[in-house]
């Protein structure tokens, strides 16, 4: 009995000072986020970012998060104080919780489950929409209940071919053991055999963590920051955290899922997935600097209509080749073949936009033909 | 400034005649406004007629459904404050014909004068513009909430007794 | 006109970290403290995005890539309640005090305001209009005025570094 | 919230869009009623930057008149300029130079490029793209850069006289034109490539914003807003003022009337304008910029004018009533935008909320103008 009794305490221990070293290791991270995510779009945009405080304005960050630790803290007046309390804590919980089961080798992870390492991600992943919901409606503004809903509609549709790559990867694998996945990668990595479910996946990543071209939900030129226009200081850090966290969790994801994890030569595990995951972060950046931004039918129209149908065909594709057992590069054909010809036909018939692109084409063509006249 | 008010019409108006456009304007609206008190002259280049207040709805209709001049579109409305009355001058322009036309309607500050923004939508806000410079009410204009000043502002700034250096703290 | 008070010298309104720690930190380390916070205050002077007239535009090209305010780590945001400083860019007209005193007040403590260019200074061109406000100081209190019409981006970044002064200058005096 | 259980309905909501929004181009206040994300309605408010500039102008001399102007449309300052010079110039009756005309066409084509790079910018942070933004303006800067060398000043030059020029143009005037001409089409392509046919943008502002040629005639539009409806009007070709005559250029027009149309008339109005720039550079004479009335008081004799222009937002009217004093006795200015902007209850029902900001931005309004 007391033994068990202290076993469960050093269970517990363990658990604390690993979570504790989690929490300040995504501190960390989200810090090198913030200052990257500056000066990488400064310099997309002929720009310096930030230089003057400290070198390089590496203390950037740090002077960003004392400030709103010590700016005054705003409640609104017609706000539901509850709601408007609990939703930061349920983003940021939601966004914490990923990280307990993702494995930055396979000795550095807080838990690894070994049977329902993907399941878990696909279910504590949703859970931040909700935080999203209660803050748009508990801060007593329209912005913020327009931003809320437009949230939970975003969310909850690209939720769903997220989710079906991952059981695509499951069904190719076998596994839900996020190790075991990454170890199967060793030869192939899994970004030559699914392109298609490495491209679904960031897509519908970039969409889940509202980066452009699909940062709806907050956008700044239409709703003035949705769900987050009324929070300030502190609570407003919070939001700010787990938005980096989260995009910090999908690039780790496409890395591990796709890009092989920490497999690499020379290099000591850690840092190869290090420079993987900020090369993926870097990608999205690079999208942010470069894209505008789509509308909210758009963007439905685009997740029920383009991605969920290619990543069901994804789901298929991997159970053939799983029950007729090909060669690996079979599936890369099929997927290939899907990225093309699906999105082709997609793209042309479905989706309104390319035609519209073909037809201001065919006009500026004639146009041209009559100037050279 | 107020004595020198009565240099509109009788000055640039010396010489109607001769002006081959002032002609044409005038046979145009003869024919059809018989009875009714025209005078033209030139603002500059553009011929202008001075209607009284009755029949402005009127010849602004004829000018724009008339083939000669076509004028759809309203391209400035501008009032202007001679103390006892209001001038509003009204700037036709037709792309088709490329030809320019001028309204001038005086208007007594206790009168009230047709709306043109059913012929024309861009005298909407033109319109609430000169509400509220002058104090003109349009009639049959839906809408005269103030456009540029801001509800319970006192007095009419356009006009020329509106006092300059005067600071009202809002 | 309604009477705002402004808190002498900007002291910073009621933050987590005081309701939180509040009197418990001891007062030999107050000085320290108060500075660091200043330092961390003035590097990350976030502006609210709110141009008014002819002085937005300068505003802007000093936010973009030639002046690059980012450089300070200034950025902006578009709600009041994500920003520390309000610079008033323009002609500030009486139809448009109520909507700047509002967002003055929805911005959360501590602030600063700068009056950039003369219009928002004193009326500039226009003192002797009849709906102009002459200064926005009639209406918030303000920090720094930049003089010009409109002033040019370095006289907007000399503003800013000098806010940058008074701040660290406000945190060493505590607030006094 | 108010529920009723017995019957579900759904309400409209009142959506207030400014004074302070980040994409209202200033202080432009709507009130959107909106169905979910749908608008039914908008009732647009202005005159949060009315600073009564009409009526001051009537408490100024002639000469001092034209530093109001240039607050105007404080995105197209020369123009401002030229159109009320031109209009005093006409009621005095005197012809500036030549070289003083070429000097200020070139000027003004200069400002309509860097005006429409400011629009480039803006319509690309209200579609929600940051970067075309920084890129255009570093071809604003470009030219703003050029105007201080001439004028002394980077936005309110003051620089046009009635009858000439303030001063003659610095000695490297025209190697400096020609120097920054490249530059300014290289740096045009960079701000523009980013968004013109980007497939987002294009689903964004294609089919957005449809303003048939009749319903824009209505309600006054011009500039490209009206030729991007397909409606071939160009005060520089329809009346040709200034020497305008001399040069050869074409009125680009769009089909559709709607977001993109406007954006693309824009993005060839610029080349147009640099091939403006380019012919006036090359021909440009030789000749005294001094106005002929010297640093005199003006008193024009009792009359009235209206003169029209092309600026970059459309055609700027202004009427000057004189009655032989120095001052005008009466000043009105026809704004562009102001009619531009009147037609925004039209454009935006039955739109997006998020195309809305689009729209408005489509429109490129400037609120010191709108508003005077």
């Amino acid at each position: 009995m007391i033994g068990s009794m202290s076993s469960y305490f050093q269970d517990a221990v363990s658990t604390l000072i690993s979570l504790l070293t989690l929490f300040s290791f995504l501190a960390v991270i989200v810090l090198s986020l913030v200052w990257l995510e500056r000066k990488a779009l400064g310099r997309l945009q002929l720009r310096l970012g930030p230089t003057r405080t400290g070198p390089f304005g590496l203390l950037q960050p740090i002077a960003d998060a004392v400030k709103l630790v010590l700016k005054e803290d705003i409640v609104p007046n017609d706000a539901e104080r509850v709601i408007f309390w609990v939703a930061p804590i349920i983003v940021v919980i939601s966004a914490f919780m990923l990280w307990v089961t993702i494995p930055f080798t396979p000795g550095i992870v807080v838990e690894n489950l070994e049977n329902m390492g993907l399941f878990y991600i696909g279910a504590v992943g949703v859970i931040g929409i909700l935080g999203l919901v209660l803050a748009g409606w508990g801060s007593a503004n329209k912005y913020g209940v327009i931003g809320g809903l437009r949230a939970a509609a975003q969310l909850i549709s690209y939720e769903i071919p997220l989710i079906m790559v991952l059981i695509s990867v499951a069904i190719v694998t076998q596994t839900f053991n996020l190790v075991d996945i990454v170890n199967l990668q060793s030869p192939v990595p899994f970004v030559l055999v699914l392109p298609l479910g490495f491209v679904l996946f960031f897509v519908a990543g970039l969409a889940e963590v509202g980066r452009t071209p699909f940062d709806i939900y907050f956008a700044e030129s239409e709703i003035v920051g949705g769900p987050f226009v009324e929070y300030s200081g502190a609570h407003w850090a919070v939001f700010f955290l787990s938005e980096y966290i989260n995009t910090f969790a999908i690039a780790t994801l496409t890395v591990l899922l796709f890009l092989g994890g920490w497999s690499g030569p020379f290099l000591p595990s850690i840092v190869w997935l290090l420079i993987k995951i900020y090369a993926v972060i870097l990608l999205i950046f690079w999208i942010r600097g470069t894209l505008p931004r789509l509308r909210i039918d758009q963007l439905m129209a685009f997740a029920w209509k383009v991605m969920v149908p290619l990543s069901f065909y994804l789901v298929v594709c991997c159970s053939v080749y799983v029950f007729y057992e090909m060669p690996w590069w079979a599936l890369t054909v099929m997927s290939l073949f899907g990225l093309v010809a699906v999105g082709v036909i997609i793209y042309r018939y479905i989706t309104a936009p390319a035609r519209k692109v073909a037809e201001v084409r065919e006009r500026l063509r004639s146009l041209q033909m009559t100037q050279e006249e | 400034m107020a004595d020198k008010s009565d240099c509109t019409s009788e000055d640039v108006s010396d010489a109607p005649e001769l002006d081959p456009q002032i002609s044409k304007l005038k046979t145009a609206l003869e024919t059809e406004f018989t009875g009714v008190d025209l005078l033209f002259s030139m603002t500059d280049q553009i011929p202008t007629v001075l209607v009284p207040t009755e029949s402005l709805h009127d010849l602004c209709i004829f000018l724009k459904t008339n083939e000669d001049y076509d004028s759809k579109m309203l391209s400035c409305m501008a009032g202007v404050d001679y103390v006892d009355y209001c001038q509003i001058l009204y700037v036709l322009y037709s792309i088709n014909k490329n030809c320019t036309v001028g309204v001038k309607c005086n208007i007594n500050y206790d009168s009230r004068v047709q709306t043109v923004s059913d012929i024309w939508k861009a005298g909407d806000w033109y319109e609430r513009e000169i509400h509220d410079l002058y104090g003109i009410e349009f009639e049959g204009h839906g809408d005269m909430s103030p456009l540029l000043l801001y509800d319970g502002f006192e007095g009419y700034p356009g006009k020329k007794d509106f006092p300059f250096y005067d600071y009202q703290e809002y | 006109m309604a009477e705002v008070n402004p808190p002498i010298g900007n002291l910073p309104g009621k933050s987590r970290f005081d309701q939180v720690l509040g009197s418990k930190v001891p007062g030999v380390i107050t000085t320290t403290k108060e500075q660091l916070f200043g330092m961390a205050r003035k590097s990350s002077l976030w502006t609210l995005s709110f141009g008014l007239a002819c002085c937005a535009i300068e505003m802007m090209s000093t936010y973009m890539s030639h002046y690059d305010l980012d450089r300070f780590g200034v950025v902006t945001w578009p709600s009041p309640r994500q920003s520390d400083v309000m610079i008033v860019a323009g002609t500030v007209v009486k139809k448009m005090e109520e909507p700047i005193r509002l967002l003055y007040e929805q911005m959360p403590d501590p602030k600063w305001v700068i009056a950039m260019g003369s219009c928002a200074t004193n009326g500039g061109p226009y003192y002797k209009s009849y709906s102009v406000v002459m200064g926005v100081d009639h209406i918030i209190p303000v920090d720094i005025y930049v003089p010009g019409c409109p002033p040019r981006p370095e006289a907007l970044l000399y503003g800013i570094v000098k806010l940058q002064e008074k701040i660290m200058r406000d945190s060493k005096n505590n607030g006094r | 919230m108010m529920q009723d259980n017995s019957e579900n309905q759904t309400i409209d909501m009142m959506l207030n869009m400014g004074p302070q929004h980040p994409s209202t181009h200033g202080v432009f206040r709507m009130e959107l009623r909106i169905d979910g994300e749908k608008i039914i309605d908008v009732k647009p408010h202005i005159g949060y930057l009315h600073r009564g500039s009409e009526k001051l102008s009537e408490g100024e001399q002639y000469h001092q008149v034209v530093t109001l102007f240039d607050r105007m449309d404080y995105l197209a300052n020369f123009n401002n300029e030229l159109v009320y010079c031109m209009a005093v110039e006409r009621l005095l009756d005197i012809v500036p130079s030549r070289r003083t005309e070429y000097i200020r066409v070139i000027l003004c084509e200069l400002n309509r490029i860097a005006s429409h790079l400011l629009y480039v910018g803006t319509i690309g942070l209200d579609a929600g793209a940051m970067t075309p933004a920084l890129f255009s303006f570093i071809g604003r800067d470009r030219i703003q850069t050029l105007f201080e060398s001439i004028s002394g000043a980077r936005m309110m030059h003051n620089y046009f006289k009635i009858g000439g020029l303030k001063e003659e143009v610095p000695t490297n005037f025209v190697s400096m034109v020609k120097d920054i001409m490249p530059e300014i089409r290289q740096d045009i392509d960079q701000a523009e490539k980013l968004l013109t046919f980007n497939e987002i943008f294009l689903s964004r502002t294609k089919d957005i914003g449809v303003i048939t040629a009749d319903q824009a005639i209505d309600y006054g539009l011009t500039g490209p807003c009206l030729r991007g409806s397909g409606v071939n009007y160009d005060v520089r070709k329809s009346e040709p003022y200034s020497v305008y005559s001399d040069f050869e250029f074409d009125v680009p027009v769009g089909l559709d009337g709607d977001c993109w149309d406007r954006h693309w008339v824009r993005i060839k109005e610029m080349d147009e304008s640099l091939k403006i720039v380019e012919q006036a550079i090359n021909n440009l004479p030789d000749g005294d910029v001094e106005s002929s009335l010297g640093r005199r008081l003006i008193r024009p004799s009792a009359g009235e004018v209206y003169v029209k222009a092309e600026n970059p937002r459309g055609e700027i009217g202004v009427y000057i009533v004189s009655d032989g004093t120095d001052k005008p006795y009466r000043l009105k200015v026809r704004p562009p935008s102001f009619c531009n902007l009147s037609a925004i209850e039209p454009l935006l029902q039955d739109s997006w909320i998020a195309d809305s900001v689009v729209i408005l931005g489509s429109l490129d309004i400037v609120l010191g103008e709108v508003d005077r």
